[in-house]
């Protein structure tokens, strides 16, 4: 296989598991509630049914509610471009590293969050604020993070921090190694609306996050929206999985190498999910100005891998 | 990790497909085969409560519970209008939830259905004739289905969905 | 094992150590406060341990087990007694939020990072990379017992401040002598006695264990 | 090289000139604007020879105030990149202006700004060319001076003339310390430049210090820095919108190139404390600067607490690198250095556009205040769409141009925790923890900046009634935006350049890296890679993607326009919409202990029972602390003493400026006196 076609494989794959993702940590979820649950890929049913529906927009929106959708997915899929999915001669390594995806993913962020101010509904307002307020908030974790992360494999860009941690295996149990994954857990959580920092299941309009931006969305819109929010969660499970425990990612393009790299991909983002559904049925939601709390727990983890490589080098 | 073995010893307390009462069975077996076909197995739901004493919302939250788990058929309950594609109303639309009810019915995008749960929605049961009704929910918005009870059982109300689904409007 | 590994495991225990110091910082409830500090001594025994295992010293495995037997079951197990009877009152406000507390304790890390840094320059040992660590425990116990208001906290601040020298000593020095070390030991002992009457009077007192009752004393 | 020199001059007198004699027409506004832009062309031309060909450019005219010693002129790479940056955002907004001037038609405020406005671009235009202390000291308070006049266009309002006091006050306590400054340097020996470069070596340690110490007050006062930053939120909203654009765009940033030039390359870099305390003082203005702009409801001074941050981002890379330049980490600083004048650029336009778009709205609506606007993305689609970009530069996100500075800034901090000292490399982990949560609020920032001035419904009639602005205003904009596109793309060619300027600074010997691989940026020793352009492109093509995908596959039916969700309320009015204020109400709680707001609240219950509430009102108010506890007493001071010399008082501002003037050309005279050419 051509690297090059590498990137259009790895979006696609990314964009066809994505939803399956979110089916399968709510089929866990309903099954730690002792409930049968919808099979995990009713997400893809839902999906197909929102490309169908009919798109009701307020009067009060202008453009930018339309445009938003694409740039919010665009976005999301452009991350998928850069990150190790399969392979670790990422073929557009050059182009963007750890930080271009963090500030791609805030691109998205920034499109939501006005769109939800632009039907001038109360929710669409709270909803952006609060959302802005966390993504603020975990951006220091996340830029101590990588910082810990990058200072060890010697760059920022992710194909090398992978091919690194394969290089050398026991820098994944290193201590400022494991902070670092702690950190970006939490963060992760946070940024991806999940408990407990938003519900993802709520119906109440004052407790929710995410879901109050995407109050006014129907139909198409709705639809993919909702896909890039799944996306951005799997980009999040990849970055945990492959950056640091990259084993089963392909070092060559060969059909078999691949294949192995697909599996161990879906099987490390089970895991996740599992470890996400197990939090999730663990604990309750935090008031929203304890949030900050979570957050510079967070950010303490990511300063501690710094200071742990500090020590170590 | 007390409540992870909890979680264990209880099992899945959902009703299975194949057992119990045969007429409860075929009426979910024949939900899920409706539901895939209508709605492409995902049925975003509304709940509207125009004026109900409550007794509906208790056995609509049965439907959700993990003995009904209606979230297997891939019904859910969503948090607004634009992403519902059925509305479930309960109660005799009081004059203050008159406009809301039409203006619920308005935001939902087509394909939509409406359900209206409860002897109230129908007749306005013991509240007809107060100064404060408005009327029965079908004198406000288009009704699919009615499902009748004071209050009506999770499986009346899974019924009234499927007759709705099948009436074949959407 | 080899050097680089122990480092690397110096490093980690002393982590997990620290981590349950600031978890005090974090967490409200006094049973999670309990955790914290069990979860603190077993690390710390653990750490022990494996310094005694690189340097083949019988004396530091002593020392661990006596850490694990007192701190991490016996001292817990009092504490309980007394949290079941106080009630779990919780740290609702400290002088500090938790929020400030945590960038606080975080930056007593770094600050520990930086006086500690001559002298892990001069040390030769491999664990001496988690000497700042230690160090930074030490600071944080201390914001501990000045930021908080409930005596019970205050008193776990006492005994992680305790941890904290523990720690500070297998890393830098290999261990002291066992019998300093149990001397160490009974002190605490004593110490944790008369801290436990100091809280029980607290509480008969004024019906709280919040020390700002204290000032009341003045009137 | 010469004939654009004088080209330069030429333009921006005439323009100055056409003002004063044409009247206060039509006629008038756009002669001078001509003149501003013919002479920010010619500056662009200047400054695009120098750059390109990498010779640099003199001129002596002993001529010119001859009497303190003639004026000199070079424009070495480094002035040449601030004079570019002043000529990139002069033209524009001069065009801008000649629309905005309007305004003015009929009243002597028009002749006054046409006039200001080219002898401001003029002498800032100078600031970077001056190769002297006098001359620099001349041209730095010319344009201090004309800026303040500008500033103090609508004097009659009382606000605006607090504001002009505030400015004049920094600036001329600026100004005394780089005299200071400059007259400890040069220690009695000649003013020319390159004659200080070689001074400067022979210079007692000390006295280094009290150059470099007394250089950062002078120059981080009129950069803003905080605490020096006061008549910044002051200032910038008084003053005409295409007056804020070029002092936030360019003026500000003459104190970073004094920075830059005092400390590098005449001192020829120092200690490495001067590094450490030029990132820390980057890093706490970038921070506190965007948690007072989140604060702000007034749209002019949001943007203003933004320079505070921008200014406090290019500092820290300023810090970087005199820090890295200490440590013999030559590669490092060039890298530091490269962010830093890349921010500064990417920050002029940005900053222009997004102060050119607020003047546009508020000659539209008449009003600055984001609680009382809203909806203006339908009346005003080009100003919105063109805001948006600016927005989304500010906030770095890509693929615009703030995103490739900040990301350089980024990286620049990383290899510093490979230096030997611990304090460095803590210091480079708490700046690299402040800057992440400075882009991250700025972020938020301006969602809140455009969400609210720009969507949902209006709060106010005048901002239903807002119309769309004239064409030359909006071409002004178009320019920026533009440019804010194209220097993202262009990084892989600008950073090269940018590096063959500064590093010399830092003493690289032989060729300066550069930083660049093909479309891509590349750190020292390939640490990250990134291209800007590639980014753009794959994103640009996946949203096409999608977007055609969607068209094809998805439903046909058409969009149906409803009423906006709000749980059934019978109608919707701008009252139920977020305000400035609640949008940053959590990000105010969370920071509670950085704002101390006060907060007041009373309510009046019935008389019968406390059950019944009459009327609830509720007022809170952020005093910044650094003002409550650094200016108030200083002021209150000065004011009782002030008072004893009641007799040199004559209420007039301008009086003011006559002592001043006149200290100035004393201290001027006592250097003829004591023997400098």
């Amino acid at each position: 296989m051509s690297p090059w076609l590498l990137g259009p494989v790895q979006a696609a794959l990314a964009l066809l598991l994505a939803p399956g993702l979110v089916g399968a940590i709510r089929w866990m979820k309903a099954r730690l509630q002792n409930r049968s649950g919808a099979p995990p890929w009713q997400p893809y049913l839902e999906l197909r049914k929102l490309f169908a529906k009919e798109v009701v927009v307020s009067n009060n929106a202008s453009w930018l509610f339309r445009a938003a959708p694409f740039i919010v997915f665009g976005s999301t899929v452009a991350v998928t471009l850069l990150v190790p999915l399969l392979a670790v001669p990422l073929p557009f390594d050059g182009a963007g590293d750890l930080l271009v995806v963090v500030y791609l993913l805030l691109l998205g962020t920034f499109f939501l969050a006005l769109a939800g101010l632009d039907p001038g509904s109360p929710f669409g307002g709270m909803g952006a604020s609060r959302e802005m307020t966390v993504a603020a908030l975990a951006e220091p974790t996340m830029a101590l993070a990588i910082f810990a992360l990058a200072w060890s494999a010697g760059s920022t860009n992710l194909g090398h921090i992978a091919a690194r941690v394969l290089a050398t295996p026991t820098e994944a149990l290193a201590p400022g190694h494991v902070l670092a994954f702690a950190a970006i857990f939490v963060v992760t959580l946070a940024e991806t609306g999940r408990l407990p920092v938003d519900n993802p299941a709520t119906h109440l309009e004052l407790t929710m996050i995410h879901e109050a931006m995407v109050l006014e969305y129907s139909g198409r819109y709705l639809a993919l929206i909702e896909w890039a929010a799944a996306l951005k969660l799997l980009v999040f499970f990849t970055l945990l999985g492959n950056l640091f425990a990259p084993w089963g990612i392909a070092a060559a393009l060969t059909p078999g190498a691949l294949l192995w790299a697909v599996l161990t991909l879906v099987l490390k983002l089970l895991a996740l999910g599992g470890v996400v559904a197990l939090v999730e049925t663990h604990i309750a939601k935090l008031r929203l100005f304890r949030v900050p709390e979570l957050l510079s727990a967070s950010f303490i983890l990511a300063l501690l891998a710094v200071t742990a490589s500090f020590l170590l080098r | 990790m007390g409540l992870l073995s909890k979680i264990l010893r209880t099992g899945i307390v959902t009703e299975p497909l194949g057992a119990g009462d045969s007429e409860v069975v075929h009426l979910v077996r024949e939900v899920d085969a409706e539901a895939r076909r209508l709605f492409g197995r995902a049925l975003g739901i509304r709940e509207v409560d125009s004026g109900s004493c409550n007794g509906c919302e208790i056995e609509i939250t049965g439907l959700m519970s993990p003995v009904y788990d209606s979230e297997r058929f891939g019904f859910h309950f969503v948090a607004s209008p634009r992403h519902a594609d059925l509305l479930l109303v309960t109660g005799p639309v009081t004059r203050n939830m008159e406009v809301p009810l039409r203006k619920t019915y308005e935001a939902t995008p087509d394909p939509k259905l409406v359900v209206a749960v409860g002897d109230c929605a129908r007749t306005c049961g013991v509240f007809a004739g107060s100064y404060a009704v408005a009327g029965s929910v079908d004198s406000v918005i288009p009704v699919d289905v009615f499902v009748d009870g004071c209050p009506p059982e999770p499986t009346h109300i899974l019924r009234g969905i499927l007759t709705a689904l099948q009436s074949g409007r959407a | 094992m080899s050097p680089e590994l122990v480092s690397q495991l110096s490093v980690g225990g002393s982590t997990l150590v620290l981590l349950a110091g600031l978890a005090m910082l974090w967490r409200r409830g006094v049973r999670a406060h309990i955790g914290a500090f069990t979860a603190q001594s077993v690390a710390l025994a653990a750490t022990t341990a494996m310094v005694g295992w690189f340097t083949g010293d019988w004396q530091l495995w002593a020392v661990a087990a006596l850490l694990l037997l007192i701190k991490g079951v016996g001292i817990p197990i009092l504490l309980e007694r007394m949290a079941r009877r106080f009630g779990t009152e919780r740290e609702l406000e400290p002088y500090v939020n938790t929020a400030t507390s945590l960038l606080v304790g975080g930056l007593l890390v770094l600050l520990a990072y930086l006086v500690t840094a001559p002298l892990v320059s001069v040390s030769q040992l491999p664990t001496r990379t988690g000497m700042p660590l230690a160090m930074g425990l030490v600071f944080v116990s201390l914001f501990v017992i000045i930021s908080r208001k409930k005596a019970l906290t205050q008193v776990l601040g006492f005994l992680m401040l305790e941890n904290a020298v523990a720690l500070l000593a297998v890393l830098g020095t290999h261990g002291i002598p066992i019998i300093v070390e149990i001397g160490v030991f009974l002190d605490v002992a004593l110490g944790f006695i008369v801290m436990q009457v100091f809280v029980y009077q607290i509480h008969e007192t004024f019906e709280s264990i919040d020390v700002e009752q204290l000032n009341r004393l003045r009137e | 090289m010469r004939a654009l020199f004088l080209l330069l001059i030429a333009g921006y007198a005439s323009g100055a000139a056409a003002a004063l004699a044409l009247g206060s027409g039509a006629l008038s506004r756009w002669a001078s604007a001509l003149g501003a832009i013919v002479g920010a062309s010619a500056g662009l031309a200047l400054a695009a020879g120098v750059c390109i060909r990498g010779a640099t450019f003199s001129l002596d005219a002993p001529g010119f105030f001859g009497p303190v010693g003639g004026m000199a002129f070079t424009l070495d790479s480094l002035g040449a990149v601030f004079l570019a940056l002043t000529s990139l955002v002069a033209a524009p907004s001069a065009l801008y202006g000649a629309g905005y001037a309007r305004l003015w038609e009929g009243r002597p405020a028009l002749r006054q700004v046409g006039f200001m406005l080219n002898v401001f671009l003029l002498t800032m235009s100078l600031v970077p060319l001056a190769d002297g202390t006098l001359t620099f000291l001349l041209v730095w308070e010319g344009m201090s001076l004309s800026s303040y006049f500008l500033v103090m266009t609508e004097s009659d309002q009382p606000e605006v003339v607090s504001a002009g006091q505030w400015y004049l006050a920094m600036t001329q306590i600026g100004l005394a310390c780089l005299l200071g400054s400059f007259l400890l340097l040069q220690s009695g020996g000649p003013g020319g430049f390159s004659a200080l470069r070689a001074a400067a070596l022979t210079l007692p340690p000390g006295t280094r210090d009290a150059v470099f110490a007394l250089a950062l007050i002078g120059f981080g006062s009129k950069a803003g820095l905080i605490p020096l930053h006061v008549w910044l939120p002051r200032a910038h909203p008084a003053a005409p919108s295409h007056v804020s654009a070029l002092m936030s765009g360019a003026m500000i940033k003459m104190g970073i190139y004094g920075l830059l030039r005092v400390s590098l390359d005449l001192l020829g870099g120092g200690p490495a404390w001067w590094g450490g305390l030029v990132l820390a003082l980057g890093a706490v203005s970038a921070l506190l600067g965007v948690l007072y702009a989140l604060m702000e409801h007034d749209l002019k001074s949001l943007l203003a607490y933004h320079s505070v941050e921008n200014i406090g981002l290019i500092t820290m890379g300023v810090g970087a690198g005199l820090l890295f330049g200490s440590l013999q980490m030559p590669a490092a600083a060039t890298l530091a250095l490269v962010a830093a004048l890349y921010h500064t650029v990417n920050h002029a336009v940005f900053k222009a556009l997004l102060f050119l778009g607020a003047g546009a709205v508020l000659h539209a609506t008449g009003m600055r205040d984001m609680n009382r606007l809203g909806g203006l993305i339908r009346g005003m689609p080009w100003t919105a769409a063109l805001f948006l970009v600016g927005s989304a530069a500010i906030s770095g996100l890509p693929p615009l141009n703030g995103f490739v500075s900040e990301w350089l800034l980024f990286q620049s901090l990383l290899p510093g925790i490979g230096a030997p000292s611990p304090l460095v490399a803590v210091l480079m982990v708490l700046s690299l923890g402040m800057l992440a949560l400075t882009a991250g609020l700025c972020a938020a920032c301006f969602v809140k900046a455009f969400g609210i001035t720009f969507l949902a419904i209006p709060r106010s009639p005048e901002a239903a009634a807002a119309h769309e602005v004239s064409w030359s205003m909006r071409a002004g904009m178009v320019v920026l935006a533009v440019a804010c596109l194209v220097l993202s793309i262009g990084a892989f060619e600008i950073v090269p350049r940018l590096s063959s300027f500064v590093a010399p600074l830092v003493g690289v010997a032989g060729p300066a890296p550069s930083f660049s691989v093909g479309l891509a940026l590349q750190t020292p020793g390939g640490f990250a890679r990134m291209s800007p352009a590639l980014v753009a492109a794959g994103l640009a093509l996946v949203v096409l993607t999608a977007w055609l995908a969607v068209k094809a596959f998805a439903s046909r039916r058409p969009v149906r326009v409803g009423e906006t969700w709000g749980c059934g309320r019978v109608v919707q009015t701008p009252r139920m919409e977020y305000t400035a204020t609640a949008f940053a109400e959590p990000l105010r709680r969370i920071f509670a202990a950085v704002y101390r707001p006060s907060e007041d609240v009373s309510i009046d219950f019935h008389p019968d029972s406390r059950y019944f509430v009459q009327s609830i009102s509720y007022h809170s108010a952020i005093v910044p602390w650094f003002e409550r506890y650094l200016y108030a007493p200083v002021i209150s001071r000065i004011r009782s003493w002030s008072e004893r010399v009641l007799a040199l008082q004559s209420g007039s501002a301008h009086a003011y400026l006559t002592y001043l003037v006149l200290a100035l050309v004393l201290l001027l005279g006592w250097l003829v006196v004591t023997g400098q050419p």
